[in-house]
């Protein structure tokens, strides 16, 4: 077992941990009262991985992530009100409304993003850290990703790349044994991912994902070799998800004892106990982190709830960088309008016009019949 | 016999019914064996069929088709499921270059007999990577064959047909349909062969053409306009795009002079404006305006709920066009009827 | 200063120029380094600027365009080469999912400033696998712009102009056109801007649009009804068809009245449909026959020589829609101009 | 090494090695003459891989390739005539003429196909298994790819995916060392492919490909163990190809003395000189060899000069099977003439209009500029 860090690391590592699970939980309550839309997808049970790995991050390493990336943002720094705020569909989120719960953005704290489509990321981290290379920059780039993910086309083919150009990534697995529904014995045939990259020459080390001390001390060795040596390497964290894959999931597929065996190894209880047996903390430390997390929480919720909406005027802002190479764009061709075309501009009271006509009611079929969408 | 059931129930029944007439059917696809689908379309079928027929597959797309195709070619009959239409970009290599080019390349000895399921559309603030409407981009492939059922009768008349048909079809599901109900036969022999429209509203004055959810938003729309507006549309569902019942469309708007196209996808190149092409090519002199189309937004959808309500089209958008091709025919007289 | 050049040359000195002024410009792709280019279009660059700018890649299509999106999001100008369009549809979920939505998504907090160049279109026998034109897939995709040019000059302005723009670029290149001739001007700041279309030929009978090879052709078919019919024929190449200049097609329509559109990909769905229909929406009183299209066949293009001749469009067919388009107008006569 | 055969097996094996060494000779002189056009990949140099494999496949195995398979189809059985036929673009070709050099196909012969995206053929050969598999049929699929296809995403997803429903395939790597002008060094981070599938369960072997011997023995130990176990396998055969990697590859990438060098390993001379040796053949039954191989692909071509191009009326047919389900489908929907759905049945003549006012020639461009197409 890793060595208690000092007293402020140790309050660093419980208040953002706490901070997590508290933002999670909410996160849940918001959405099942309809605050929040789109799907839910939660990291209750992998504040570990994400404390553990980010604490050792430099602040001008890259991170890139998932649908799943609430916490990775908050740990990175980002403000639970823009991020509760995103998944309000807010303004004020951190991708302004448009990218909700999987699509958590802040590139001032490095977080590169979280991404819809498994697997998608790879290649992108991949981007980033060619991007320091090509630089001569010595950050690393940190891609957290699912057991799910590699099965993808893209884990292979970016393991291999990563490796051939000698990217500094340190590829992180959160193995939380689940891609969704399916369990990892039945979409991956080897388990044990560590070795899942080692035909493309990466090696891979299993860690306990839901310890803190331990991910920070395996993570902090990867990123100092990966930052010296220039070479990616692959990082197993096993943990686990408590709740569902995503809000609405009957979770068929699993125990419930199973899910009550991982609750033993939390990763905020078993943090506690042991800063509160080696004494680096006290029961009042652990309960103002707590309170405090509460606070932060509260406060966002709050700070999401009076954020104005996105202007539905700006529906078409953001899609184009008009400048120099390209002087307009046509902003839509959607009948009984004149084809924006013909008037050679940009055109944003077009488009506050439809959505004004429509955006407070949604149709029939979809108000009878809101799909058991399970995702 | 006929009963009420919802979309998804009538999906799995045209599975289970032909999983049960050839033992050559199987399903495959992420979660459809133990989680029982995304969208639960696959409920009951390991039970019955058991863990041989009802795959769960690793997230690999373009292997997930490819294997099917093989298989196909080897005289299995795959149903494919792709989770989301949003994921069958990955998998679009072996849905073009394979499994529509395979048959005619090698000049008819080889066939692929498969169906790719996969849903699509928005409405659910899904977000960017996860509301999009590719039926235009699928109705593009020569040798692939494309449906977009609106009703649990189609659903179930149009998979038991393209279970049955020797090509490769993409078949496609939108997600806020699953929960609608509609009268089913349950006589097992029953399909809808494709390239077969349907006119879900006869109408004089103008024809509305909807697929998937804007089928619906269709008729809702000419009933308003009945209703409000004295307007009498005809109101047509396509229901495969591959081939396509031109026909139908062809007489419907010889009749009325007039045309409207709704869908769900982006603007440029979309089912409305190869439909609105076609219908123009064909009855031109019968047009009294030009044919209008309601389609989504041309951005990749926002989240935000008002803002995705915004890119998608609704009745009023529906009405709006129909007016402008009633009220705008302006200048001397067109031919035709 | 001109020169007369290839178009493999004039697309290569864009690069070559614009890596000189611009550090972060580099290239990547499937030999593009030391085979310098499948097509040699990256002949020379390699030695110049060396391996670390000008990088040889495994055949990884979809990881490719992915790191050079990473790249961008990180501030560099990545010229991402597919060796061809048609294994662009392993890379499409990179290129739909992630370059064309992270700028909206990230509500413009990341941009991603990257070309991705690709040779397309038929002619060479290259069959079923390797002949296609996607020219209306991409147009479709909402956040991406779409070039096509057709002459050295274009190529060279329009390639300098995408890797100076802040957006990700679609740059469709034609692989019969590689290594035609034309004036380029050597001026390092002269560009061609998105959503320019180039009037080749000014006429008064008759607008025919066509992009890539097919503004060729149909500056062929004019000169020929020029001579033999004494038509008189606008032909117009819209350069790119993301930002689209349909003013510039528009007036010419307006003034001739009748248009014909000519492309090499497949009819359902395609250019020409969306085209034909934006004409027809915005120009239906001028029009008096309705728009032509003349188009690839639909079919995955065959091998054998002759048979895939059959399946491109050549100057006799657009001549024959022209002859169609401006005898074709039966009925009581049209408003407009 | 590998104990050699009975005679009659010496016989097939030299006989069929010569003719796809005759044949692709052949084949690249009638592409100089431009009877044979589009690209032409050669597997001169490949032989004994090929022909080592086929040798120990039973008749009810699967085969499938890549866009260098003319050898792969001969070795399997296919008559050369059909193939030469096919490279001609004629109707009495293996695919009627619409595939080309790239598609070649022959089901009768479970030659499962040749296919032009690399990497295509990993997915379809576990679809082919999957289907024995179904069936509980014990044939056994081999899926023949280059070392390039290793670094595609259908790489590590087919791998997983076989490896997990333990479908009976054996991949076979014929590792050129080069993908089109890319070493392997600069393209793949692990060069040694045998180890490549190891993260996803699957063991490998590397192999002499030059050895037609070693390659029977190995393949067939390989066969038999996926016959029984029915669990994939990963073959690596080191080999090479003399001539470039298509008819127009300049071949800046590697020096002539290293082909030099391979050709000294060549696998029919140095096949022949073990028989001879070995007295298991003699002069005469290796001069006759080469006879019937001349006389094989002399016929050939002979067959595929006076084969008919497929007529242009049938450039509509076989895109569908009409029936039951689909009555009709759109043949064209090119202007002026009217859509055929119009008329809801398919029509030939349509076709040949549009055929014959266009087939005899080729566009100016076309001709004027015949593009230096490399691949
Ligand atoms: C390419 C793709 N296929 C399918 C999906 C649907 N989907 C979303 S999450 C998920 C499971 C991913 O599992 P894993 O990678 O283990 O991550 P986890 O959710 O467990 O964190 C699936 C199948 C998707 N978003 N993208
Ligand atoms: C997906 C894809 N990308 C690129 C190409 C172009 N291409 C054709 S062959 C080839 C090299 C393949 O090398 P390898 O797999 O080693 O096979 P070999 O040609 O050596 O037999 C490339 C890049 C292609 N056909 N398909
Ligand atoms: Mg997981
Ligand atoms: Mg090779």
């Amino acid at each position: 077992m890793a060595q208690v860090p000092d007293r402020d690391t140790c309050l660093e590592l419980l208040g953002r941990m706490c901070l997590i699970r508290r933002f999670e939980e909410e996160a849940g309550r918001q959405y099942q009262r309809a605050k929040a839309g789109g799907f839910l997808h939660l990291a209750i049970g992998e504040e570990a991985t994400i404390v553990g790995t980010t604490s050792v991050m430099r602040e001008d390493d890259y991170l890139i992530g998932t649908y799943r990336t609430h916490g990775h943002a908050l740990a990175r720094g980002t403000p639970a009100d823009a991020i509760m705020a995103e998944l309000f569909g807010r303004e004020t989120g951190t991708s302004g409304g448009r990218g909700g719960s999987m699509h958590i953005f802040d590139a001032e704290r490095r977080f590169m993003g979280g991404y819809g489509i498994v697997g998608g990321n790879l290649p992108l981290a991949a981007g980033l850290a060619f991007a320091s290379k090509y630089r001569d920059e010595d950050t690393v780039t940190v891609c957290m990703f699912g057991d799910g993910a590699s099965n993808t086309g893209n884990f292979g083919e970016t393991m291999n790349l990563a490796a051939l150009w000698e990217l500094p990534v340190v590829f992180l697995v959160e193995n939380n044994l689940y891609g969704m529904g399916t369990s990892i014995e039945r979409h991956s045939a080897v388990t044990n991912l560590s070795h899942k990259a080692e035909g493309y020459g990466i090696e891979g080390e299993r860690i306990d994902g839901m310890d803190v001390l331990e991910v920070r001390d395996r993570v902090s060795a990867h990123l100092e070799e990966v930052r010296t040596k220039g070479r990616p390497s692959l990082v197993e964290a096993f943990t686990y998800r408590y709740r569902g894959h995503s809000a609405a999931d009957p979770e068929i597929y699993r125990d419930k004892s199973e899910v009550e065996e991982w609750r033993q190894k939390d990763p905020i209880e078993n943090f506690i106990k042991v800063c509160v047996e080696d004494g680096v903390l006290s029961e009042e430390d652990v309960q103002s982190a707590r309170d405090e997390a509460d606070e932060t929480v509260e406060a966002a919720v709050e700070f999401a709830d009076r954020s104005p909406e996105p202007p539905l005027e700006s529906l078409y802002e953001q899609l184009y960088v008009v400048g120099e190479t390209m002087g307009w764009y046509a902003v839509d061709e959607r009948s009984p309008e004149p084809h924006r075309g013909e008037l050679g501009e940009d055109a944003p009271e077009k488009a506050r016009d439809l959505a004004e006509t429509v955006a407070d009611r949604e149709s029939e079929i979809e108000r009878q019949h809101r799909p058991g969408v399970r995702e | 016999m006929m009963a009420e059931i919802r979309m998804r129930e009538a999906l799995r029944d045209a599975m289970a019914e032909e999983m049960r007439r050839d033992g050559n059917v199987f399903v495959m696809g992420e979660d459809v064996a133990v989680f029982q689908g995304a969208f639960k379309v696959t409920e009951g079928l390991m039970e019955e069929f058991g863990e041989k027929r009802v795959r769960d597959t690793p997230i690999s797309e373009n292997t997930i088709v490819g294997i099917g195709v093989g298989a196909a070619m080897a005289g299995l009959r795959p149903i494919v499921e792709l989770m989301t239409v949003n994921f069958s970009l990955l998998a679009l290599d072996q849905i073009v270059n394979h499994a529509a080019a395979i048959p005619y390349m090698f000049n008819g000895n080889a066939r692929v007999p498969m169906v790719i399921r996969m849903p699509g559309g928005g409405g659910h603030q899904l977000g960017p990577t996860h509301s999009h409407s590719f039926e235009a981009l699928y109705l593009q492939v020569p040798g692939l064959l494309v449906a977009c059922p609106s009703t649990p009768a189609d659903a179930k008349g149009l998979l038991k047909a393209a279970i049955r048909d020797e090509n490769p079809v993409i078949f496609i599901e939108h997600e806020s349909l699953y929960g609608i109900k509609g009268e089913v036969s349950d006589d097992e022999d029953e399909i809808v062969r494709f390239g077969e429209a349907a006119v879900r509203r006869e109408g004089e004055d103008v024809t509305i053409v909807g697929i998937l959810k804007m089928a619906h938003v269709a008729e809702q729309a000419a009933a308003e306009l009945e209703e409000k507006h004295g307007i009498s549309a005809e109101v047509i569902d396509p229901r495969t795009l591959r081939p396509l019942d031109l026909d139908t469309i062809l007489a419907s708007v010889r009749k009325t002079n007039r045309a409207v196209i709704v869908e769900e996808g982006w603007p440029h190149g979309g089912v409305g404006a190869n439909l609105s092409t076609l219908i123009t090519e064909q009855a031109f002199d019968w047009l009294d305006a030009p044919v209008q189309r309601v389609t989504g937004a041309d951005v990749p959808m926002p989240y935000s709920r008002r803002m995705e309500q915004a890119a998608i089209p609704h009745e009023e958008n529906v009405i709006e066009a129909v007016l402008a091709a009633t009220e705008g025919a302006i200048g001397p007289g067109k031919g035709g009827s």
